[in-house]
């Protein structure tokens, strides 16, 4: 190892220091006892030099793995491993990647931690007390709080403070902030303090199962059978592990794929990787994970089994998966030989390292180190994340949820009802009106009248609520001018939505169809139609809409009408108007038919949401719109400048009092939520 | 076999989109006659999928009945305003009375009333989302969206003339102003997005038509 | 109002009740409508596909044509290829054939794809890095509102620094350094963490992200208002039309 | 040529440049991305899915396929293939519905592949890829049969919508779904932030097959599209300057 990275902000320190050079962040772990004592020092002698000796400030569990990895693998190739021991070495093990000998040997570790209750299992250490590496564990976080000052919880709130999290006051509700961006994380004995004491003993292990469909715990767990020693020399590995094939999660072949784990069917991957999703594959490490504390949490309740509850066994998905847990007799299990249970018989292993294939390294050698640290600090995050989980599973019914929708519900329609039916409150008519009206409104005035205007009608009946009370006043304005008008739309509906407000309007100012208006009907193919049609408006669109019935039995369509006979372009008609609410129709016609419009003005008559995606259009230097209609205040405000009272003002009032009783809601809304906070920081 | 068919089909879709993308920057005549063909074919293409579509939609009710599952009621309700409209309008085309009729009676009023529920949904959303999703940004968000209501709606108190026009001067500042900076960055991240993905589908790394 | 219309309407105002049934909750009648509607709006769909798109686009060629004129080289392109490619996309009706009715699935998809990058990068990519680059001198005027001078300057500035922002907070790749996540933060100051300065610019870009989406919000409510008002409207309208001709 | 076409091509060239590039050193070094909580959240909704026997259930929109709103349903294509996969051994495999019929085809294409590769051909149903209604609103409002009938817990929107979007995540809340939501259009995006338990913001709706770990293009994808961020901003910015000394026009 030639440096080590920060945890904090992942840049290169020298390999002795203790704090990073860059942030200052404490690169090597607090260890108030110094050096380690007892059954776990002389790993380096075990290996004969493969490996260097542990420095005595190195994790505990570090030299722990050193030691099993000594024994356990034949031909220990550390040196192919450039990361190891950049990280806690505990974190190091439990390496995402599905590697099958780190697989095995946490599988193993964890189910020595779950597994007190088992026979042989760590009852022994129990009732003589807690064991050295516990006590030292405790030590260890004595030192911290000191240090700190801070509860246990508190190392995870840093964590979250730190790197790239983002200013949120606070972060109750959200997500954590996912362990990717976490530091890496401190020694394994701050974590124990995240859990109460007092809390039941089964319950982290349970956790840990709940929190993962149980095919993928399966994988994590299966690799833990019982009675196995964990140095391979002492027992041949042909005892009761199952054979692991060479990726992490062995038997889920429908995961992996038909064709062997290594061929993705949407792309490849580094060799020797697993093809499952990461997100999935991170998620099998959370048993494991999750499992660590109940070992360090106190010593007066029992450790839950490392067999599963049945009413978990119950559960789907498959059986086929269902752990094969054999124990053996007390005479037949072997006695540990190293670390800090060195003596007991039937400790649960790690994974013979010698019965597991492996894979080559080279690929995930080449995985960069930031690739390991983020998937250990995820892993991390995960571990608090349980708790949370635990809670959004239960959450799932809320009735509360129903009596706001209720409350909102009547509330609203309570006040948009009381002046549709009595009339009153009344609200004055807005007296500013929007800086480009008056533009829109001289557009339209100076118009040629001899060429005809191009309504486009792109939007959903849903809409017609609104958009018809925005537009009307425009279209009355080109109908008292008398400017022909044509039809069209891109929308299956569209055209008996025009068809609904030239029916309408068109009597008032004598608009005879054929005549002075005619409807060219529906468009297909969205956008790219759009483009068609300014290209080529004859040839896009064969058909009428609802043309005059002589007319049709004459064979005439639209394009031969009086209305359109001399258009051959879109920059033949005097204005083109796109109603619409959608933001994508509106940029579509700005961007790719305006090209083709010559001189011809582009209007937008909008819905009220749409205004801020369109308005650069019309205030670029060459703007590309060149009117925008938007939103009820200015509905009234066009129908005021022709003078008449059309359908936005009849909607005002009740728009008025629809309004007010929203923002009254939503500021309700944000005074409850921050209350809530604040009373929840309260109580903390 | 198959290896190969996929090949080919991926050949299909890239040759197809070449054109039509080249037809974008390329004003060749040629390039320009082969893209119109080409997005001709696929407005063609979608309407006999729209055919495919609703065959399948009525099978699928069509089962339903047959079935009496739960809901059948519902479903044969389904295919009959189905097969009436359909036949109404492949007879007497898209623009007859009757059509207008179904449409103004009963599509028109469920899409409106559907917006309805909207405005219902939008303002529990508002009222929840603090309590839900407690960070700087959602306040942000509620306080400028309640600020562009306020500086929307009928002014409820008459006689503050100034303060009126400065509040309903910033709203438009902000929403003409702030909000089109942000809207412009969401803009081109989205077409930088897109045009990852179409390009992935014209490549053939994705092939959502299988093969 | 004539009867006929009157019905209609008194139609339309049930259905817009069934609809509005689901504000407390999913039942029976607002189920009825949405199936009447979905069955209505499919069905106009259908008609108006045949009507605009397969009779226009594949019929009426061919009868035009004529069975002799298929063979002539002109109707290849017009008339054959498009057949054959929607009759192999009708193999997919059946789940038996679907799989050989691909060839037209990846011409529309290799098409459809086309589109989305062409309209993509001449659609918006372009234009609006090109409309971005306005000028902050206070000399410019813009043409439409007619601001100019500091006014212009700051709405300049503050556009500019919005679409920077909001572009830099999508930024996926984290370790580099002008990310925000692999930074240390400035200080952390009672619990309180201030990022450093690409933290900073991601925060700034968030917070565009919510002043844009705070505006639309705004807006799309008022527009389902609009219509939440009109269909109240519409059925007081209707009841006072049905009581006016009942009595 | 236009000039603005030498612009569109030389973006583009530019783009498909980086893209394979990126492609081509993936092998040699991954990259790590930003985390999003809403996606880690979702493998863990997909996972209690499974585990409850519940059903995962992807809209892909109303968008046209032959149109530039099929860009989120193509990503949502890529996801649905990568869930399906992952999902096969549920009782209830995953439901894709769409408002464009083009696209339910596409989906059930989609699904029958992804069951293949993972040797699970007898889990395709042909209805689990459908075409709900073909106009926006008529897809919306028949989303909530879906929801209630077909035991939906993650209700995942990626593809194209309007406004009316919000209701269909709202629908989903209302059935105490998992609910995440992206889109392209911004408006709509919006709406999400509001009504959507995770919604999806920007272009990390395209960002989903690279976070489901879908492989293929889809990492390279993501860091061509950091480097031309960077490139745009380089560009607008000198731009901005040349403008406002007036050398640009």
């Amino acid at each position: 190892m030639s440096e080590q990275r920060c945890p904090m902000c992942s840049r290169p320190n020298p390999p002795e220091a203790h704090e990073c050079w860059h942030c200052g962040a404490r690169l090597t772990p607090l260890d108030p006892g110094g050096s380690a004592s007892g059954s776990a020092s002389q790993p380096g002698s075990r290996l004969g030099g493969e490996r260097q000796p542990v420095p005595p400030e190195q994790d505990w569990l570090d030299r722990i793995r050193a030691e099993s990895e000594a024994a356990g693998e034949p031909e220990p190739d550390f040196t192919a491993e450039p990361v190891t021991g950049e990280l806690p070495s505990w974190l190091e093990e439990m390496k995402p990647e599905g590697s099958p000998p780190e697989a095995g040997e946490e599988g193993g570790r964890v189910s020595a931690f779950k597994a007190a209750g088992e026979p042989g299992g760590m009852e022994a250490a129990d009732e003589s007390g807690p064991p050295e590496w516990l006590r030292r564990i405790r030590a260890r976080e004595e030192e911290r709080a000191q240090d700190t000052g801070e509860s246990g919880q508190d190392w995870l709130s840093g964590l979250r403070g730190s790197p790239g999290a983002e200013p949120e006051p606070e972060d109750v509700s959200y997500p954590p902030r996912p362990g990717r961006d976490m530091a890496a994380p401190r020694p394994a004995a701050p974590e124990s303090r995240d859990l109460p004491p007092e809390r039941p003993r089964e319950r982290p292990a349970a956790a840990s199962q709940e929190a993962m469909p149980s095919w993928l715990r399966q994988a994590g767990g299966q690799d833990a059978p019982p009675g196995q020693d964990r140095a391979a020399e002492q027992l041949p590995p042909s005892g009761s592990p199952p054979t692991t094939p060479p990726f992490g999660l062995p038997h889920v072949q429908a995961l992996i794929g038909e064709g062997g784990a290594g061929e993705a069917p949407l792309g490849g991957k580094p060799e020797g990787e697993v093809d499952l999703p990461d997100w999935m594959d991170a998620a099998s490490l959370e048993g494991p994970a999750e499992a660590l504390p109940a070992a360090s949490e106190g010593e007066d309740s029992r450790l839950a089994p490392a067999t599963l509850p049945s009413w978990l066994e119950a559960m789907r998905p498959v059986e086929t998966f269902r752990p094969v847990v054999q124990i053996q007799t007390e005479d037949d299990q072997a006695v540990e030989s190293a670390g800090p249970l060195a003596g007991l018989r039937g400790v649960l292993i790690a994974e013979p390292l010698v019965a597991m294939p492996r894979t080559a390294t080279v690929g995930s050698m080449q995985l960069a180190v930031s690739e390991r640290q983020y998937a250990q600090a995820e892993l991390l995050h995960r571990m608090v994340e349980d708790e949370e989980r635990e809670v959004q599973a239960s959450r799932r019914a809320r009735p509360q949820l129903n009596f706001i929708r209720w409350a909102v519900a009547g509330v609203l329609l309570f006040a948009t009802a009381l002046p549709v039916l009595s009339g009153s409150p009344r609200f004055s008519l807005p007296s500013l009106e929007p800086r480009e009206l008056g533009s829109l409104f001289t557009l339209i005035d100076t118009l040629p009248a001899e060429r005809p205007a191009l309504l486009v009608f792109d939007y959903e009946p849903g809409y017609s609520g609104e958009l018809d009370a925005v537009g009307e006043a425009l279209i009355e304005q080109i109908m008292v001018r008398g400017i022909p008008i044509a039809t069209m739309t891109t929308r299956p509906t569209g055209s008996l939505l025009a068809m609904r407000v030239i029916d309408r309007l068109g009597p008032r100012h004598d608009y005879v169809p054929g005549e002075e208006v005619v409807h060219l009907g529906y468009l297909s193919g969205g956008a790219t139609a759009v483009q068609l049609f300014s290209l080529r408006p004859r040839e896009a669109i064969l058909q009428g809409f609802d043309l005059p019935e002589d007319m049709q039995e004459a064979g005439i369509t639209a394009w031969d009408t009086p209305v359109l006979r001399g258009v051959t372009a879109l920059s033949d008609f005097s204005l083109v108007t796109v109603i619409t609410a959608g933001t994508e129709t509106a940029r579509v016609w700005a961007e790719q038919a305006k090209n083709y419009m010559g001189q011809t003005p582009l209007v937008m008559v909008l819905s009220a949401g749409a205004e801020p995606m369109v308005r650069p259009y019309y205030e670029a230097r060459e703007p590309r719109v060149n009117g925008i209609l938007t939103g009820l205040p200015a509905a009234t405000a066009y129908e005021r400048r022709m003078g008449q009272e059309g359908l936005a003002a009849q909607r005002w009032n009740a728009f008025g009092t629809a309004m007010l009783a929203s923002e009254f809601i939503l500021a309700a809304g944000i005074a409850y939520g921050l209350v809530q906070w604040w009373m929840a920081r309260q109580e903390r | 076999m198959r290896v190969r068919l996929s090949a080919l089909w991926a050949a299909v879709a890239l040759a197809a989109g070449l054109f039509v993308l080249l037809g974008y920057f390329v004003q060749l005549k040629a390039v320009q006659d082969l893209r119109l063909t080409f997005l001709h074919w696929a407005v063609l293409l979608a309407g006999a999928a729209l055919i495919v579509g609703l065959v399948n939609l009525v099978s699928v009710h069509w089962r339903k009945v047959g079935l009496l599952e739960e809901g059948w009621i519902y479903s044969a309700v389904l295919i009959l305003a189905l097969v009436i409209t359909l036949g109404l309008g492949l007879f007497f085309g898209p623009d007859n009375a009757v059509a207008l009729f179904i449409f103004s009676n009963f599509q028109l009023p469920v899409e409106t009333s559907l917006m309805a529920l909207l405005a219902v949904s939008l303002v529990v959303a508002g009222f929840r989302l603090v309590s839900r999703r407690r960070d700087l940004y959602t306040l942000i968000f509620l306080a400028t969206a309640l600020f562009v209501m306020v500086g929307t709606a009928p002014w409820p108190l008459p006689g503050l003339g100034t303060f009126e026009v400065v509040v309903r001067d910033l709203r438009a500042w902000i929403s003409q102003v702030w909000a089109a900076g942000g809207a412009r960055g969401i803009l081109l991240g989205v077409a930088l997005g897109a045009t990852a993905t179409g390009l992935r589908v014209l490549l053939g790394t994705e092939r959502p038509y299988g093969g | 109002m004539t009867t006929p219309e009157l019905i209609a309407s008194f139609l339309g105002a049930i259905i817009t009740l069934m609809v509005l049934s689901y504000l407390f909750a999913d039942n029976p009648l607002f189920r009825l409508a949405i199936h009447i509607f979905i069955g209505s709006a499919s069905g106009y769909a259908g008609a108006i596909a045949w009507h605009n798109v397969l009779k226009p686009g594949l019929v009426d060629p061919l009868f035009a044509v004529g069975l002799r004129g298929i063979a002539q080289p002109s109707a290849l392109v017009t008339v054959v290829l498009p057949w054959i490619l929607v009759l192999v996309l009708l193999l997919k009706l059946s789940p038996r054939t679907s799989r050989y009715g691909t060839l037209s699935m990846a011409l529309l998809v290799g098409v459809g794809a086309a589109v989305v990058v062409g309209g993509a990068v001449s659609g918006t990519l372009v234009p609006q890095t090109l409309a971005s680059m306005e000028s902050l001198s206070p000399a410019s005027v813009a043409p439409q509102t007619g601001e100019t001078g500091l006014e212009r300057m700051i709405n300049v500035s503050l556009v500019l620094l919005g679409t920077i922002t909001t572009l830099l907070y999508f930024r996926f790749g984290q370790r580099q350094s002008l990310t925000g996540e692999g930074e240390t933060p400035l200080a952390v100051i009672s619990g309180v963490t201030i990022p450093g300065p690409a933290g900073l610019i991601r925060a700034v870009g968030k917070a565009f992200i919510a002043v844009t989406f705070g505006v639309m919000y705004a807006g799309a409510l008022s527009a389902a208002l609009v219509v939440l008002v009109e269909r109240l409207q519409f059925l007081r309208d209707t009841l006072s039309n049905l009581f006016g001709a009942l009595g | 040529m236009t000039g603005s076409a030498w612009q569109g091509l030389a973006a583009l060239a530019v783009f498909l440049g980086l893209l394979l590039l990126f492609a081509a050193l993936g092998r040699r070094s991954p990259a790590s991305f930003r985390p999003i909580p809403a996606f880690e959240a979702l493998g863990r909704a997909i996972e209690r899915a499974v585990e409850a026997g519940q059903r995962v259930h992807i809209s892909l929109g109303t968008g046209s396929t032959v149109g530039q709103e099929s860009a989120p349903a193509f990503a949502g294509l890529a996801a649905l293939s990568s869930i399906a996969r992952t999902t096969s051994m549920s009782d209830r495999p995953v439901v894709a519905t769409t408002g464009d019929a083009a696209m339910a085809i596409l989906a059930r294409d989609t699904l029958r592949s992804a069951y293949e590769s993972v040797g699970a051909a007898e889990r395709y149903e042909p209805t689990a890829g459908r075409l709900l209604a073909p106009t926006p609103f008529s897809y919306i409002a028949g989303l909530p049969l879906v929801l209630a009938t077909e035991e939906v817990a993650v209700h995942m929107l990626t593809g194209s919508f309007g406004v009316e979007a919000a209701l269909a995540a709202d629908f989903g809340e209302r059935e105490n779904a998992f609910v995440i939501a992206g889109t392209d259009d911004v408006q709509s995006q919006a709406l999400f932030f509001a009504t959507a338990e995770h919604p999806l913001i920007g272009e990390e709706v395209f960002a989903t097959g690279a976070y489901l770990e879908v492989g293929g293009l889809h990492t390279a994808s993501l860091r061509t599209q950091d480097a031309l961020r960077w490139a745009i901003i380089a560009l607008i910015l000198g731009g901005t300057l040349l403008s406002t000394f007036g050398v640009l026009r």
